[in-house]
């Protein structure tokens, strides 16, 4: 054989065989399990079934089941480790490791503010809010790696990762999106085709307005002049200089925030995004621009 | 307000059959009540079955067609993405991903990125931890001279020889032990 | 078989000529005066480049004379038209398209359905006969069946969507290496007279049965004239290519824009995310 | 009555004649059993069917291979990649009727399809006796199936 390279020896040997038709081609050997036992003498001896009791007789007993003892399962005493487990939300996590890796495969784009739709284009974060998942949990690992300039928005971040943000110039706010919300950022194009408006955002539930409307947490909902103390609280207290987003390059990508009521970027409630004819209805009623605007 | 439009929703579904599924938290941009039913805004029944259908619909909800509006550029950024996209260089990458370099497609082998851009270099763990292959996938070109280089260089890193599975038709290698970060150093190093 | 199959590799003289570009610049084509007519030859500029891999290259035909010329040179990606050749999955792919569309009906009807049955044939006991309550068990003649095949039997299945994905290029690549595939610049016939189109074939040796593949929903009329009339030459659009119809039809000629777009779509597909189109296939799924 | 006597007597008494049948060994010859019975079973030597009697071969008569159907069969299986898009081949298995297309099962889940996809179709009050013995079948698998096997992959 003169070639050693895989593809193009194979291909070669294609050129002298004759022409693959239907008659010729076959699966590889063995590549089907056979679902047959064995006959005859000794093949087909306890087809692997071991020697009786109920492994032969595949009778087993039903699960937790101790032949007549009070089962193991009903022995212990109740723990409620469940209790109010239909009322809990979930952060499925995103480390800023992972965030920095996205960024550098290209995947997310930098020069826009990011937010949790852009996060799941970019194919590298994914979520469920059918099961109560509420959103982005950034993380801390890789903090110390992490040197990207961005204005993201998250839903839950802690302190480090605050820090980690701040200290490259960057913007982080957390807000919250009820679970329809999450669905239409989930999914943009999905909602556009059905033809419907945008909804509005709706207010976050009592146990997560102190959250939200803390400065400490970025939250969207809280006074911007104290958010912008809390800043300088940071850097002091995690000892880096903060630098002025004021006199950046990219202040306006900076400062770009959803208002509380909206869910996408640029596009108000309301709006029905046509994607056919790449048009889109503003409604004018005054009926329906109070609904929208309250 | 929630109650008036299940209704409107349920008297859509009656004459439309299935239809998309309607959102509980959207309106309908299409249709007006008529005076004679209540207000979008006030008025909650108690009842599903009590709140009445909605009888006359006599005008449309007043409203703009903008055609190329200038906010289309943000309705662009929430389409999803056709293919992934290329990488595109940079000075560093703090991540510690390294992008592939030109001069290893002139080697006698190659390794392939996935198209995620990431080297194909796994880890299989079966038999409950007992049994540890790493896996090379995506070779091309001489694979045997490749499977060499390897084993050369797992000797040298662990000083002991390590067993490899050369599958040709499937172009993988298969070497006996977790030397998944070993492989990758070497992989990053050769410009895959 | 498997001496013959030693002896036809031995045969083999395989060596890899490194391929040498002749034109090395990025014009999308370049007139060269080398021979008579004037030859095309396209390098393309992919979005996805060939890492490894040289792209292949094949003449462009024509189909307006009976005698072959060559109208330029063209770039064909690696990753569609160069694959790795697996038999196997052509073959899965070939018995996926059989069995996706097959529905047994063989019927047969049960001891409850066959007509009549309903009174004891003979008393119980007393007469030294053998028990019976109906005279459709499936102990009788003319009664039901017991464990026959009931009607409606599928052997639906959906193959991976890699390996369909795998399938194609597989195929495409098998069928360029043995010089089954030709591409041609397109299907404008001189006319609608199949005996041209018969010739033709013979002509340039492309097998008997031919597959030609066009980008376009409406081929030219000439071509679907002569071709209507000939039962083993036909004709598909793109999105209607397969790896079954491939493989039945010796020979495949495809339109130069007809393999660009079915490089354009295997290209996306192989660099996108395809996580919805890898979820197991759900009955009712739009 | 001695006269009556005699002639009952004469008339029930018949004296034993002795018939004493010879039959001498060159007088055999081969009973035909079943005379008049053709036998089917060739015994006429090794080779069956050497005679005269025939079984009648059918006529060879390839199938065309080259049918419409069969020419382009397969046509479409891959629109989801070649294609725009946004359709799934089983959407374009116009051959199969729709209620089957792209289903896979055991008889009984097989069976409860048809029988929502046949509701609304007339089916029932058209044909009463084939709808009954559906439903028979499905009432007969759904006892097989859940009380009388095991969890598992249905024999059939």
């Amino acid at each position: 054989m003169g070639s050693r390279q895989i593809t193009e020896k194979s291909l070669s040997m294609l050129r002298s065989l004759p022409r693959i038709s239907l008659q010729n081609i076959r699966d590889n050997p063995n590549s089907k399990l056979k679902n047959k036992r064995g006959r005859g003498q000794h093949g087909g001896d306890k087809h692997g079934a071991g020697n009786k009791g109920s492994g032969q007789r595949q009778n087993f007993m039903r699960l937790g089941y101790e032949t007549g003892n009070n089962p193991f399962y009903l022995r212990i005493p109740q723990e409620h480790y469940y209790r109010g487990h239909h009322l809990r939300r979930e952060y499925p996590p995103l480390t800023l490791h992972n965030l920095q890796k996205i960024i550098d495969k290209d995947c997310v784009d930098t020069s826009k503010p990011i937010d949790i739709a852009s996060l799941i284009r970019s194919g590298f974060y994914n979520f469920s809010p059918d099961l109560k998942q509420f959103g982005i949990n950034l993380t801390d690992e890789g903090a110390d790696i992490f040197a990207a300039k961005i204005n993201i928005e998250v839903q839950w971040a802690s302190e480090q990762v605050i820090a980690a943000i701040e200290k490259n110039g960057g913007v982080i706010t957390t807000a919250y999106y009820d679970p329809h919300s999450l669905l239409l950022l989930k999914n943009p194009k999905k909602f556009f085709e059905s033809g419907q408006a945008i909804p509005r955002r709706m207010i976050p539930p009592s146990d997560l307005i102190e959250y939200y409307t803390s400065a400490k947490s970025r939250g969207y909902l809280a006074d911007p002049e104290e958010i912008s103390k809390e800043r300088v609280k940071l850097a002091q207290k995690y000892g880096y200089t903060l630098p002025n987003i004021e006199k950046d390059s990219d202040y306006t990508m900076l400062s770009e925030r959803k208002d509380p009521r909206q869910i996408f970027y640029g596009l108000e409630p309301g709006w029905v995004v046509n994607l056919k004819d790449e048009c889109i209805l503003k409604p004018k009623d005054q009926e329906l621009l109070s609904y929208y605007n309250s | 307000m929630a109650t008036v439009l299940r209704s409107q929703c349920a008297f859509a579904r009656l004459f439309a059959g299935k239809t998309v599924q309607i959102l509980n938290n959207a309106t309908d941009l299409g249709a007006k009540l008529g005076p004679g039913s209540q207000s979008v805004l006030s008025r909650k029944y108690s009842n599903y079955a009590h709140s009445p259908f909605v009888t006359k619909i006599k005008e449309q909800y007043d409203y703009e067609i903008v055609k190329k509006p200038a906010e289309w550029a943000f309705v662009k950024r929430l389409l999803p993405l056709e293919t992934i996209p290329a990488v595109t260089p940079k000075e560093t990458y703090p991540s510690g991903w390294i992008p592939p370099k030109e001069e290893a497609t002139s080697l006698p082998y190659f390794i392939a990125r996935t198209k995620n851009h990431e080297v194909p270099i796994y880890l299989d763990i079966t038999y409950r931890g007992m049994r540890k292959i790493t896996k090379i996938r995506k070779i091309e070109g001489d694979i045997w001279m490749l499977n060499d280089e390897i084993k050369s260089y797992l000797k040298q890193k662990n000083g002991r020889y390590v067993e490899t599975r050369v599958h040709e038709i499937g172009r993988f290698i298969e070497a006996k032990g977790d030397h998944v970060h070993d492989l990758m150093q070497w992989a990053y190093s050769k410009g895959f | 078989m498997t001496s013959a199959l030693i002896s036809a590799i031995k045969r083999l003289h395989i060596s890899v000529v490194p391929q040498i570009r002749v034109f090395s610049s990025n014009a999308v084509s370049v007139p060269s005066a080398d021979q008579q007519n004037t030859l095309t030859v396209t390098k393309k500029d992919w979005a996805f480049k060939p890492q490894y891999t040289k792209p292949r290259e094949v003449w462009i035909e024509n189909i307006d004379t009976i005698e072959e010329q060559k109208l330029g040179l063209f770039e064909l990606h690696p990753s569609v038209y160069a694959a790795s050749p697996r038999i196997d999955i052509i073959h899965q792919n070939v018995v996926w398209q059989k069995k996706i569309r097959f529905v047994s009906w063989a019927h047969t009807k049960t001891r409850a359905e066959v007509r009549g049955g309903g009174r004891k044939p003979w008393p119980q006991k007393g007469l030294g006969r053998a028990r019976h309550g109906s005279i459709r068990s499936p102990l009788f003649r003319g009664g039901g069946v017991a464990h026959g095949p009931r009607s409606g039997k599928t052997h639906f299945f959906m193959l991976p969507f890699h390996i369909r994905l795998n399938g194609l290029t597989t195929t495409l690549s098998a069928k360029l290496a043995q010089d089954d595939l030709h591409i041609v610049k397109d299907l404008i016939l001189p006319t609608d007279n199949p005996d041209y189109l018969h010739d033709l074939i013979e002509k340039r040796n492309w097998g008997p049965s031919v597959l030609l593949v066009d980008d376009t929903d409406y081929a030219p009329r000439n071509i679907t004239v002569a071709v209507d009339s000939i039962p083993h030459v036909n004709i598909m659009p793109v999105y209607g290519l397969n790896v079954f119809s491939m493989l039945k039809h010796d020979t495949l000629v495809l339109t130069q824009a007809a393999a660009e777009k079915i490089e354009e779509q295997l290209l996306k597909w192989l660099n996108a995310d395809t996580r919805t189109q890898q979820q197991a296939y759900k009955l009712n799924q739009v | 009555m001695a006269w009556l006597g005699s002639t009952v007597l004469n008339l029930f008494f018949k004296p034993a004649v002795n018939i004493v049948r010879t039959r001498y060994h060159a007088e055999k010859t081969r009973v035909i059993r079943r005379y008049g019975y053709e036998e089917k079973i060739w015994s006429g030597g090794l080779l069956p069917r050497g005679g005269a009697r025939r079984l009648p071969m059918p006529e060879y008569r390839p199938a065309f291979a080259w049918t419409e159907r069969k020419a382009l069969f397969g046509q479409n299986d891959y629109i989801d990649i070649l294609g725009p898009g946004d359709l799934h081949p089983v959407k374009t298995l116009y051959t199969v009727p729709s209620w089957i297309r792209g289903v896979s099962g055991n008889e009984y889940q097989i069976l409860l399809r048809k029988r929502k996809m046949w509701a609304n179709t007339g089916s029932r009050e058209t044909r009463p006796t084939k709808w009954k013995d559906m439903e028979k079948r499905i009432s007969f698998l759904y006892r097989k199936l859940n009380r009388k096997t095991k969890t598992g992959p249905s024999p059939d």
